[in-house]
């Protein structure tokens, strides 16, 4: 590996001091800032999902309180949702290499950039602060259904509040990634020529714009109906609870495709990069994103079939749920086409990707079952719901997440990580996932209801298999990270582009410099993957 | 036999999509596999860029359409005959309060199992006295949510005799889990005894006959030990702290502050418990002070 | 290392077409903010129509006609403000902003004069009168103070906003060839007075 | 996005018609209102379609979407047209159940 010799200032060393961190308007700093927030939250959240498996491991009472188990899943809820998953792909990896692979030095609006992160830190700080204020956190899982959310003595009002400043903090990420690729590509650069990272950022910032401000008036109301003591949603003055859960899920289905979106451009990057050939069906994957994020629009009823919504309600939700399917297998499809013909090197990135492609068929494939209107009214509210989501959220995006992190780590930290470590880290944690979630898809088709403290004995093999898989998963996620942070402070130095890619954030330096670009890049000819040392073939 | 006439709809939407489920994740992942191999850089090392292809597009957006097309179809036929119980379905009130289920037949007779004859349509009448619960009933294939302020209603002919397992699906609170019933599936003529046998409370307390009723006992125990509120034993007499507006006070419990209590849960709370959990109940004056005298005796 | 290289299409720029590109997609999340209210009334008004339409006959027509007018009017002031910024008459555009903040003021007059009308009535939620009411329209009077509180709080925002235009213009930050935020403060004025367009219809002449 | 520079002013005369226009539907609506109260649910679907045309007076004169790039009439047609959209399942869920 050549080293280049050149002589430069990243953006690492251009300023100094902890407030150069703190008040820093660079898209990268305020990219890392997130980054070692969320993987924060992350731990927290999966020490407490690690808490409620020993919980579950038996029938009975094993370790906590009932109260205190429905306040973990909760607070595991709150935390993995809206402080990690939602903000992780686009706030870490969006930030730092939207720019990047633009062509630019910064987003649109970098004060913007920031107030959203300190929105972030003040979100968290509320939604942790139920630990030791008020009558703590709050006991109603993370959808905070009225009227439940409005009786419980527990802090729901800072919980709500939390979520409502996380929303005002996602929607203006997704605002300054809009405008910043409307109006900062670099010149030469169409639409059609955007990475397909973009162009999953570009879906995922109008939903986040566009549904998060719904589910922030709907959580006012419910701090209303608390500080009041009347509300909206309240049955004795004729107000409906199944409303709530109306406006709960317009933003909420939406809100799972702000995870799910990023996570498949991340993917949509990798491959190509690895397989060394262009992407196949380009415009089939950059629309299907949109189409995604438009059609996600219209299905938030599914998750309401059993709520006493009506029946032909329940039956539009149902189709529409369906189509809804159609354009993520078009991605599944393009990006096995992509591995055709390739000169396929395999790499922990890879892995992480093609882990995620069967992770997620998993999840989306169980997805469909959940769509059906029969199969739903049993499993609905069951562990299957459970896994389906773990799968989606965890398996699909968690793992895009950890392999975004392998794939531009030594873009961001100019360094390489032990790949032998990474791989064992990677199989460790691949296999826990599968042993700690696919038996809890099991459990909810023989019936076993979510957010139970305690169950029927029948159920008790299946969950001890899923708790020792917990142990697993601990096992490998922790390897990761340890080899990860090793890597950061004593890895070797990495060249600017390790894996050969083509996208313009590989031609510039490892870590950048703070203007990003100390010349002009150059946009690939024909097309942003299109790998000149590849055979040429047109179709 | 299937346990119920919802069986049969409910799994085979089911299979059919879980097998084709599974024959896209092992088609999918053994195309993945053999790729990575077949097309490794030591074994192709030069990748050809192709671009795509109308046709395949247009194949696997058609295939999956009408997969998914079939999906949606049987799960509907599943469902549709959830949506409207026939007319002579037999009506019994189904009353869900936190972490008890209550059965009230037409005769006047509550019961907290259901109990029901065999072949026989079935309505019931959904009633929350608090918060969602949901009425399910894994074997029967059957949910249904339970909503404080709607009349929603449900129905199911039990087709196979014996017990099966009723649970709340709905997250309701601190004991949701523990909010278990049964349904039992009879015989015709069994079923009419059993309907028409007074359940002997005569020798029972009236205090203690009320408090069953009202699912006191799902939150307090008789013998000491804490579940969600205090237990009634030796209540009267001890010496609490509870708080009134915000502000501590230590009270001796007497027959004064227990009705007051029963009859407005939110005058005050107990230190060290959860506000806003017990029910508002319409009590006269003759029952509160029934069920207090039963208080009283337990020691 | 020299810094002399800088990119054409950088983020450090002051972009006008950014800046309001910006402004409208925020103006869309204040549109959804609303609409989920508006979502709200719109299933009651479906459940409850009767009882919906009794509680309109207790809000005052005529103060709320007199509001509309003083929106609409602000709405125009603002509009010719920027039109005279473009063509340069500083002192004319500040003049009209204060038209427009003094139109603001007046419009929170009035509704506080009629929000004290339902205080006295007992027509709060949570005042002993309201819990009287029947079912439908305590739902009424709910979604009115809740809805036209947070209309309220948008005026109040809104009149702020145009006061630190006010001080750009006369500090010169905000000029005749760099009139983004004056642009930008009528944009967020308009959505205040479109708004009012749904909100008066829906609470005050529904009868 | 079209990246042309000389931007469209307003004209006074402009803002002041369609201050005018706005001043007479107001009052319409209060018209039909009061005076027809007779007409009932005709004046709430009247007051309504009052109110949008109002409403679309006030972004294509007032907030220059009419001069803007065409891109903006697209943001703003497709947040409409979700928003009714959500208006349209909630309905149908209402009046069917
Ligand atoms: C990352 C997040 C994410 C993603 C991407 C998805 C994707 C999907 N989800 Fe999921 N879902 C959640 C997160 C997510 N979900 C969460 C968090 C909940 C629970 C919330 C709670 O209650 O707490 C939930 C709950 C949930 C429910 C409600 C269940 C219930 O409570 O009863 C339903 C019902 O329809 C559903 C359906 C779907 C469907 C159809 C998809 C589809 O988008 C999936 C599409 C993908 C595929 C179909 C696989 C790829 C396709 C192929 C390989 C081609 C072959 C395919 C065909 C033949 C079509 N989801
Ligand atoms: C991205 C989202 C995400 C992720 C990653 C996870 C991760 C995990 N979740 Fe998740 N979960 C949700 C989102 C997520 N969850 C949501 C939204 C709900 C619904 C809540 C509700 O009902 O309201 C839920 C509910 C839920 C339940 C159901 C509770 C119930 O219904 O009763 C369970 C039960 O087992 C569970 C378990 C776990 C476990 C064991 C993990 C683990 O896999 C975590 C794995 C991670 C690790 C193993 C990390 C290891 C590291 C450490 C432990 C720290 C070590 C420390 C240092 C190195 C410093 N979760
Ligand atoms: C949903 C749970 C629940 C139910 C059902 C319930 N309670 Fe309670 N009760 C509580 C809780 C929690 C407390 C303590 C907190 C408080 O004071 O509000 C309590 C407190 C009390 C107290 C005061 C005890 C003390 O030590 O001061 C009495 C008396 C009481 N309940 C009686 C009843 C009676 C009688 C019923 C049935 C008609 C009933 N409760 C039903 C939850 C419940
Ligand atoms: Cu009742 Cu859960
Ligand atoms: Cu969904």
């Amino acid at each position: 590996m050549t080293v280049d010799a050149l002589p430069y200032t990243d953006f690492y060393k251009a300023k100094k001091g902890i407030w150069s961190w703190l008040f820093t308007l660079d898209h990268k700093r305020i990219a890392l800032l997130y980054l070692y927030a969320i993987i924060s939250f992350f731990l927290v959240g999966a020490t407490l999902g690690i808490l409620m498996r020993l919980e579950l491991f038996q029938p009975g009472k094993d370790i906590i309180e009932p109260q205190t188990y429905n306040q973990i899943f909760t607070l595991h809820g709150v935390i993995m949702i809206f402080l990690f998953i939602i903000p992780s792909i686009p706030a870490i990896f969006g930030n730092f290499l939207l720019p990047l692979i633009l062509g630019t030095d910064d987003v649109a609006f970098p004060k913007l950039n920031l107030l959203s992160f300190y929105l972030y830190v003040l979100g968290a700080l509320f939604a942790l602060s139920t630990l030791i204020f008020g009558d703590g956190p709050a006991d109603t899982g993370w959808t905070f259904y009225a009227p439940y959310s409005v009786k419980t003595g527990t802090n729901v009002t800072m919980s709500v509040l939390a979520a409502f400043i996380l929303g005002f903090s996602s929607i203006l990420t997704g605002l300054n990634f809009i405008v910043t690729i409307h109006r900062l590509r670099t010149p030469g650069m169409g639409f059609n020529q955007m990475p397909l990272f973009s162009w999953a950022l570009y879906a995922t910032s109008w939903i986040q714009v566009l549904a998060t401000p719904v589910i922030g008036i709907t959580l006012l109301m419910i701090v209303a109906e608390r500080v009041f003591g009347i509300g909206l949603f309240d049955p004795s003055i004729g107000g409906d609870p199944i409303l709530y859960q109306h406006l709960f899920w317009i933003y909420s289905h939406p809100a799972v495709y702000i995870m799910a979106l990023p996570a498949m451009g991340v993917v949509s990057e990798i491959i190509p990069t690895f397989a060394q050939r262009t992407i196949f069906g380009y415009k089939a994957i950059a629309y299907s994103s949109m189409a995604i994020a438009f059609i996600g629009y219209f299905v938030w009823g599914h998750h309401m079939f059993t709520s006493g919504m009506s029946g032909p309600a329940a039956i539009i939700f149902s189709i529409l749920t369906f189509l809804v399917a159609i354009p993520t297998s078009i991605k599944v499809f393009n990006w096995l086409a992509t591995l055709y013909k390739g000169s396929i090197v395999i790499d922990t990135p890879l892995l992480y990707a093609l882990a995620f492609i069967f992770n997620f068929l998993i999840g989306g494939l169980t997805g469909l079952l959940l769509g059906a209107l029969a199969a739903d009214v049993h499993v609905h509210d069951t562990y299957f719901v459970v896994g389906h989501f773990h799968y989606v959220m965890f398996g699909g995006t968690g793992f895009a997440f950890f392999g975004a992190l392998h794939y531009w780590f030594p873009k961001i930290w100019g360094r390489m990580y032990n790949k032998k470590v990474a791989n064992t880290a990677f199989a460790i944690f691949l296999i826990g996932f599968n042993i700690l979630y696919f038996p809890m898809l099991i459990l909810g088709i023989m019936g076993m209801p979510r957010r139970y403290y305690d169950y029927l004995p029948e159920f008790t093999s299946l969950n001890q298999i899923s708790t020792v898989g917990s142990w697993i998963t601990v096992t490998g996620i922790i390897l990761m990270l340890i080899n990860l942070i090793v890597a950061a402070r004593k890895g070797e130095k990495a060249p600017d582009n390790p894996w050969n890619g083509i996208t313009l954030e590989w031609q510039t330096k490892s870590p950048p410099p703070l203007e990003n670009f100390d010349k002009m890049p150059q946009i690939p000819e024909g097309g942003p993957y299109n790998f000149p040392n590849a055979y040429k073939h047109k179709h | 036999m299937n346990a119920s006439n919802f069986v049969e709809g409910v799994d085979f939407s089911l299979y059919l999509i879980l097998s084709i489920a599974v024959f896209f994740l092992v088609g999918i992942t053994a195309v993945m596999i053999y790729f990575l191999i077949r097309y490794r850089k030591k074994r192709n090392p030069v990748a050809t860029n192709i671009e795509g292809s109308y046709t395949l597009e247009i194949i696997w957006t058609v295939i999956p359409t009408i997969l998914v097309l079939i999906m949606f179809w049987y799960g509907w036929t599943g469902y549709k005959p959830m949506l409207t119980a026939p007319n002579d379905a037999m009506e019994i009130e189904a009353v869900g309060q936190m972490w008890k289920w209550t059965f009230n037949y037409p005769n006047g007779k509550s019961s907290d199992t259901l109990v029901i004859p065999i072949d026989k349509a079935v309505k019931l009448n959904l009633v929350s006295k608090d918060v969602l619960h949901s009425l399910y009933i894994p074997a029967f294939r059957i949910k249904q949510d339970v909503v404080p302020g709607k009349d929603f209603s449900m129905w199911f002919i039990g087709q196979k005799l014996g017990r099966y397992d009723i649970l709340c699906a709905e997250y309701c609170g601190q004991l949701h889990s523990y909010m278990l019933s049964s349904v039992h599936v009879i015989e015709e003529n069994k079923y009419d005894e059993w309907l028409n046998k007074k359940e002997d409370t005569s020798n029972e307390h009236p205090g203690l006959t009320l408090m069953k009723k009202n699912a006191c006992l799902s939150c307090h125990t008789q013998d000491g030990t804490r579940l969600v509120g205090p237990s009634f034993k030796d209540i009267i007499g001890k010496t609490e702290t509870i708080i009134v507006d915000g502000k501590e006070q230590t009270i001796i419990v007497d027959r004064d502050y227990i009705f007051n209590k029963i009859s407005n849960p939110t005058s005050s709370t107990v230190k060290g418990y959860q506000s806003g959990l017990m029910p508002q109940l319409n009590l006269s004056e003759q029952e509160v002070n029934d069920m207090i005298d039963y208080i009283s005796t337990i020691k | 290392m020299d810094h002399t290289f800088h990119l054409p299409n950088s983020g450090h720029n002051f972009d006008a077409k950014s800046s309001k590109l910006g402004m409208w997609l925020f103006l869309y999340t204040e549109l959804l903010l609303f609409g989920g209210l508006f979502l709200v009334y719109m299933v009651y008004r479906e459940l409850n129509s009767e009882a919906f339409l009794l509680a309109s006959f207790k809000l005052n027509v005529w103060m709320g006609t007199f509001n509309t007018v003083l929106l609409i009017t602000s709405s125009m002031t603002i509009a010719m403000s920027i039109t005279a910024l473009q063509k340069g008459n500083k002192k004319l555009s500040v003049n009209l902003m204060w038209l427009t903040i003094i139109a603001a003021l007046g419009f929170l007059v009035v509704k506080y004069f009629e929000w004290g009308a339902k205080f006295e009535h007992g027509l709060v939620p949570g005042m002993e009168h309201y819990d009287t009411l029947p079912m439908g329209e305590r739902l009424y009077f709910y979604l009115y103070f809740f809805m036209t509180g947070l209309h309220g709080l948008h005026v109040i925002i809104g009149a702020i906003f145009i006061l630190f235009v006010i001080r750009g213009v006369n500090k010169g930050t905000v000029t005749p060839e760099r009139y983004s935020l004056s642009e930008n403060a009528g944009l967020y004025w308009h959505l205040v007075d479109l708004v009012w367009i749904y909100l008066f219809p829906l609470f005050y002449l529904i009868h | 996005m079209s990246d042309n520079n000389n931007v469209h002013i307003s004209s006074y005369k402009e803002h002041f018609s369609t201050w005018a226009a706005l001043i007479l539907l107001t009052f319409m609506t209060v018209a039909v209102s009061v005076f027809g109260a007779e007409l009932r649910t005709l004046s709430v679907a009247t007051a309504m379609i009052i109110a949008t045309v109002k409403a679309t007076a006030v972004g294509y004169y007032f907030m220059h979407i009419k001069y803007d790039p065409k891109i903006y009439k697209w943001m703003m047609g497709t947040v409409l047209a979700l928003f009714t959209f959500f208006m349209i399942m909630l309905t149908i869920d209402y009046l069917t159940r």
